[in-house]
């Protein structure tokens, strides 16, 4: 069936509420009104308010509550209704959440997933734009995730949701309605950890995520006469993926990192770190990275497009690295 | 009251609304982006606490404040292009709405997380009382967002030293969707402010008298020394959450009822009640917002949007070499 | 009460000093590392508050909670272990003192953040009453911790949902050296329950009689679908705030008063006056507790030290390769 | 005159203090008490309790409330009395107060510092051994320090102090009585930005700040024979000093990162990742790193131990390095 990534989104909250009673959803605005973005729209009416949660204005408490629920064997899904309101729940989710298993010895399981709309792109100017996943990919204990396609979305947030251990799941507000493709009508999960090699390439690596991740496909597709360019999805960023980069910049001697998050501590310089010392007897050149400039994500158009990778700057970059 | 008083106090309530109907047209005509959230039928509060302030006196608007700032003393021109986020906003078009402030006029601006100028507001308030100033912090927020943490730190911050701070609830019954007996369960947020060991009030938020009367004596007690107040004020937004909102989770029948209690339609009754040509006065008011209005859109349209590069300005005090290899 | 009922409190009195004391005495030893935040005349509060629990209810204790480990069912060998940061503690030595829960008697471990888990407690009791299961979730926290926002947006949902939860603050007039003035300006914290839309009510918290009482009817409550309540137990720490902490913030006079309502000597009191042998009963239950808190250190003692790679078990369900080139 | 780190800490703050009456401390317990490890002693006394201010336990209040204070013209230190609980303000810190001047178009500075003890070593468990600079480091806006000598700790935080942006100034507890150092007696600061080149060398460069950094100057002198070590000690983290990492990593042709906080999507993946991609020519090595293991830092004395680096591991990696 041909579902955008937004629809992606609730389906796995529906059909993973519908298989296992103690999946629940707790966030603000998620029940009558099924969320701003209607990720959760008839969730409420189909289960109750008892498992599709109005919460008040408290991300502290929706995360906290969730450990709470998830020592109990619930398998809450607590909504940011922007993630950038994550900002909020921070010390539940770094603290209380990721240590939970780790300071009591493996007595429990914390099965909880974060999750909210991310990104910029949309104009949402410096609070309904922002990209955190570095802060979580810093934090042992937490797995982070970022699906690029619908049939992704789906798969990880079923994943997520089947996973003993917090996740914090990252949608991409400019996919939700922009994205949609043909996904199976079977229950499938994508395994966490996994990144998808999208396209195979002789000459260049990119690892990406996000609208970069669209990018860098279409620079592949329009250079591919020029240049054999391999693509991987990287899709979770925590835990990392390594064996499936490796191999490939192995093999290709270049590597391009792309998000759309800021440059300066973001996963990208991870990826590079561990291949600068990992692959070094393999690189043809120096290892790149592209990602948002070092401020925040401005409102106005112009600012927004100067701050934020986009196409141009990422066939730039490929064509540019490719040259070396 | 004096005549010149009743009619000064109309001229803001028509001209907040008249700037928010305006907002509304201009988001429909596609000519705004980023999300609009008006405070229309809920004019009277933020007219009735900003109207009594002192330019030293410190607003903490949220999102539904617009007309907080026109009355604190904002140049609507500019105030405009924040809303369109042109050069000449207060964010130089880094952010949009109510997400920057006007400092020169003494207004915070807010980022988008409920409830975190509060504290703000309670430490610039212990400036105020530590360096014996008489001036006085007046942080607005909805009753949604009194149930985030921060709303509570800084009001117990604010009881402990008795700051000259002025809470102002604006219960307006929902919560993007969410009404009133899903977000907190006690009869009235005012009781709250017990807890904290100061005074707690409700008003009609919809009757200019009562918040006018409320405003006046809270920030007096705050100028005084006698510590925060916090005043609940009920009212109710017309509109969708924002602009996008169709707010189906309500009742016509309710909504119906709140027009009824207009805000800037009690005044004209006031206003007739005292025999004033409430005509003439509406007419003549009708055309000088209006004006106003005309004249900041025009503004806001020919003032340039920024040009991507200016999005590396103002994030340090001195610029540091943000260009990475 | 029967005889037996007031030996069995009594024993649990005794034991949780013996062993608050016994802990202090192996810190000054320099046998223990990490904090050690002593409980000493609080245990009316912990001894009566779990007493009446049952299995099935859970506790979210916080650092100076150690009694409430040991009324709620935990065994005192591996509370002792935990203490010593042994693998036999319910960290596995991963953490220290309190911050490790024992789950299987439904004792959650706190991170340090203060107030964090009151969220976690109300999350809990969400999922008691969804599911129609009759367990109660009591959270403790001190005074100064109800200043974390935390506790209010806990409070705020528990109430909105009458969830079987009882908020117990032990407000022993410290935090750290901060006095109850520095930290909030209301009467009483007890008062912020209204706010909330549930009881409040204060208790005498050296009184074991006193916080049976409001226990009893607190828990009582939750578990009828009656709702949350808050206690505030007016109580005392003898020792400074951990044991390096001299407390030199507080007059000895205080002290000596405190000392005087002494939790255990007034528990001793009432066994006199139901005609009790108090010495026999002392002395029987001194040796009682003296053989359970030696066998808790000779075990802790024996019980080996995690070795270093240890420090990469417990992280996820599934162990993910954390090695890096 | 010799004093100690924590001793120049409270120097730092007693001299700002009485220098310029806009400065002023926020903190639980930083008055009477005089903080739990003296970092404030007599301050109040001193400058009164409006200036010395003890605060309700409120982490988000007190960086909010310092916002308002700066807005005011105020130049607030706000303690946290672990560095552990910023993760209690982190939204008052990451969107209030870095994006203060930002979404003001410029109005208004943001002289605000967060100080508080950070690092591990002294078993102090999960909550009180955190290294979370890493969070920081990835906020535009905010300055991060992080000073590993008392000469340095003083001018560093005075230099905060005086500085019109949010600063984070990391102080590591380790240190505290550790360290004790002969400092001038005048007045000084050590400017925001500036890495310090400690030993020359021509072989390999170390960049390190915390207490690997003393390990890799101890390596460096007992391998004075074998190898020519050259070490940065970083002290400031963001605005970094790439200068000063450029031109080394350019002369030696090696570099070796070390930190105490966590590998994966700390400060260190960020330098080794520019190192990489700027220095790709000059090197003759892997871009080596040394930090935490990607976990919680445990309590127990093994454990701890084997998680944090130390002076074993640290020579062993500018060993393999020098091997190279
Ligand atoms: C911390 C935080 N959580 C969620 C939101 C998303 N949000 C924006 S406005 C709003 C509802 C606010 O309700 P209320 O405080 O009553 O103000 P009103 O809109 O009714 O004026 C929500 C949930 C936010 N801005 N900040
Ligand atoms: C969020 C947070 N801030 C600060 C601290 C440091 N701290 C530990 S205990 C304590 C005092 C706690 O006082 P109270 O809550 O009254 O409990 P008591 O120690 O008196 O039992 C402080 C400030 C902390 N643990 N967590
Ligand atoms: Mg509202
Ligand atoms: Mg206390």
């Amino acid at each position: 069936m041909q579902v955008t990534y937004i629809e992606a989104i609730r389906q796995a909250m529906e059909e993973e509420m519908a298989r296992d009673p103690n999946v629940m959803l707790l966030g603000e605005d998620v029940g009558v009104l099924g969320g701003p973005f209607k990720a959760s729209a008839g969730l409420q009416e189909k289960f109750g308010p008892d498992r599709v949660l109005d919460m008040p204005i408290s991300e502290s408490m929706i995360v906290g509550g969730g450990v709470g629920l998830a020592v109990q064997g619930m398998r809450p899904i607590c909504e940011m209704q922007f993630i950038d309101f994550i900002s909020c729940a921070f010390d539940q989710i770094v603290n209380t959440a990721a240590t939970l298993r780790y300071r009591h010895g493996g007595q429990t399981a914390c099965p909880i997933v974060v999750r909210g709309p991310s990104g910029g792109g949309v104009h949402g100017g410096l609070y309904h734009s922002q990209n955190p996943e570095a802060w979580f990919f810093h934090v042992p204990g937490l797995k982070v995730v970022a699906p690029s396609t619908a049939y992704d979305a789906k798969g990880l947030l079923k994943a997520a949701i089947r996973d003993d251990d917090p996740v914090i799941y990252f949608e991409h507000k400019f996919f939700y309605r922009r994205i949609k493709e043909e996904i199976p009508e079977d229950d499938y999960v994508v395994p966490i950890g996994q990144a998808a090699l999208r396209r195979e390439g002789r000459d260049l690596t990119v690892v990406a995520y996000g609208p970069p991740f669209h990018a860098a496909m279409k620079a592949a597709r329009d250079m591919e006469k020029e240049v054999d360019i391999e693509v991987i999805d990287l899709r979770t960023l925590l835990p990392l993926d390594w064996g499936t980069i490796k191999s490939s910049v192995r093999k290709t001697g270049k590597l391009l990192v792309l998000h759309e998050a800021r440059l300066t501590g973001g996963v990208g310089a991870e990826i590079a770190a561990r291949v600068a010392q990992d692959c070094f007897e393999d690189l043809d050149g120096p290892v790149m990275r592209l990602a948002a400039r070092d401020t925040h994500t401005p409102f106005a158009a112009a600012m927004e497009d100067y701050v934020l990778p986009n196409q141009d700057k990422v066939t730039e970059a490929i064509r540019k690295l490719a040259a070396y | 009251m004096t005549e010149q008083k009743d009619r000064e106090l109309y001229y803001w309530l028509c001209l907040v609304r008249e700037f928010e109907s305006r907002i509304s047209a201009l988001d429909k005509q596609g000519k705004l982006s980023g999300g609009v959230y008006s405070g229309k039928g809920q004019e009277a509060v933020t007219v009735g606490f900003c109207h009594a302030l002192r330019k030293d006196d410190w607003i903490f608007p949220l999102h539904r404040d617009l007309g907080a700032f026109l009355v604190k003393g904002s140049d609507p021109k500019r105030l405009m292009a924040q809303i369109f986020g042109r050069r000449d906003g207060f964010s130089k078009g880094k952010d949009s709405y109510l997400h920057g402030g006007d400092m020169g006029n003494g207004i915070f601006g807010a980022t988008s997380m409920l409830g975190a100028t509060l504290p703000v507001a309670a430490g610039m308030a212990f400036k105020f009382k530590a360096r014996g100033e008489d001036s006085v912090a007046v942080a607005f927020f909805g009753e949604g967002a009194s149930s985030r943490g921060d709303v509570h730190e800084a009001m117990n911050f604010a009881g402990v030293h008795r700051l000259p701070v002025v809470f102002v609830c604006e219960n307006n019954f929902y919560a993007y969707s969410t009404p009133n007996n899903l977000q907190f369960a006690a009869d009235s947020l005012a009781e709250r402010a017990r807890g904290y060991g100061f005074k707690g009030e409700i008003v009609n938020g919809n009757d200019l008298h009562s918040v006018l009367d409320s405003a006046r004596k809270a920030i007096a007690r705050a100028r005084k020394g006698e510590g925060p107040t916090l005043v609940e004020c009920k009212t109710y937004r017309y509109h969708g959450h924002s602009e996008h909102d169709r707010a189906e989770y309500r009742e016509q029948e309710e909504v119906i009822t709140w027009e009824s209690r207009d805000p800037v339609m009690l005044w004209e009754v006031y206003l007739g009640m005292k025999k004033h040509d409430v005509e003439a006065i509406r007419t003549e008011t009708a055309e000088k917002v209006r004006r106003v209005v005309e004249e900041a859109v025009a503004f806001a349209e020919a003032s340039p949007p920024p040009e991507g590069p200016e999005a590396m300005d103002d994030l340090y005090a001195m610029p540091i070499d943000t260009e990475v290899p």
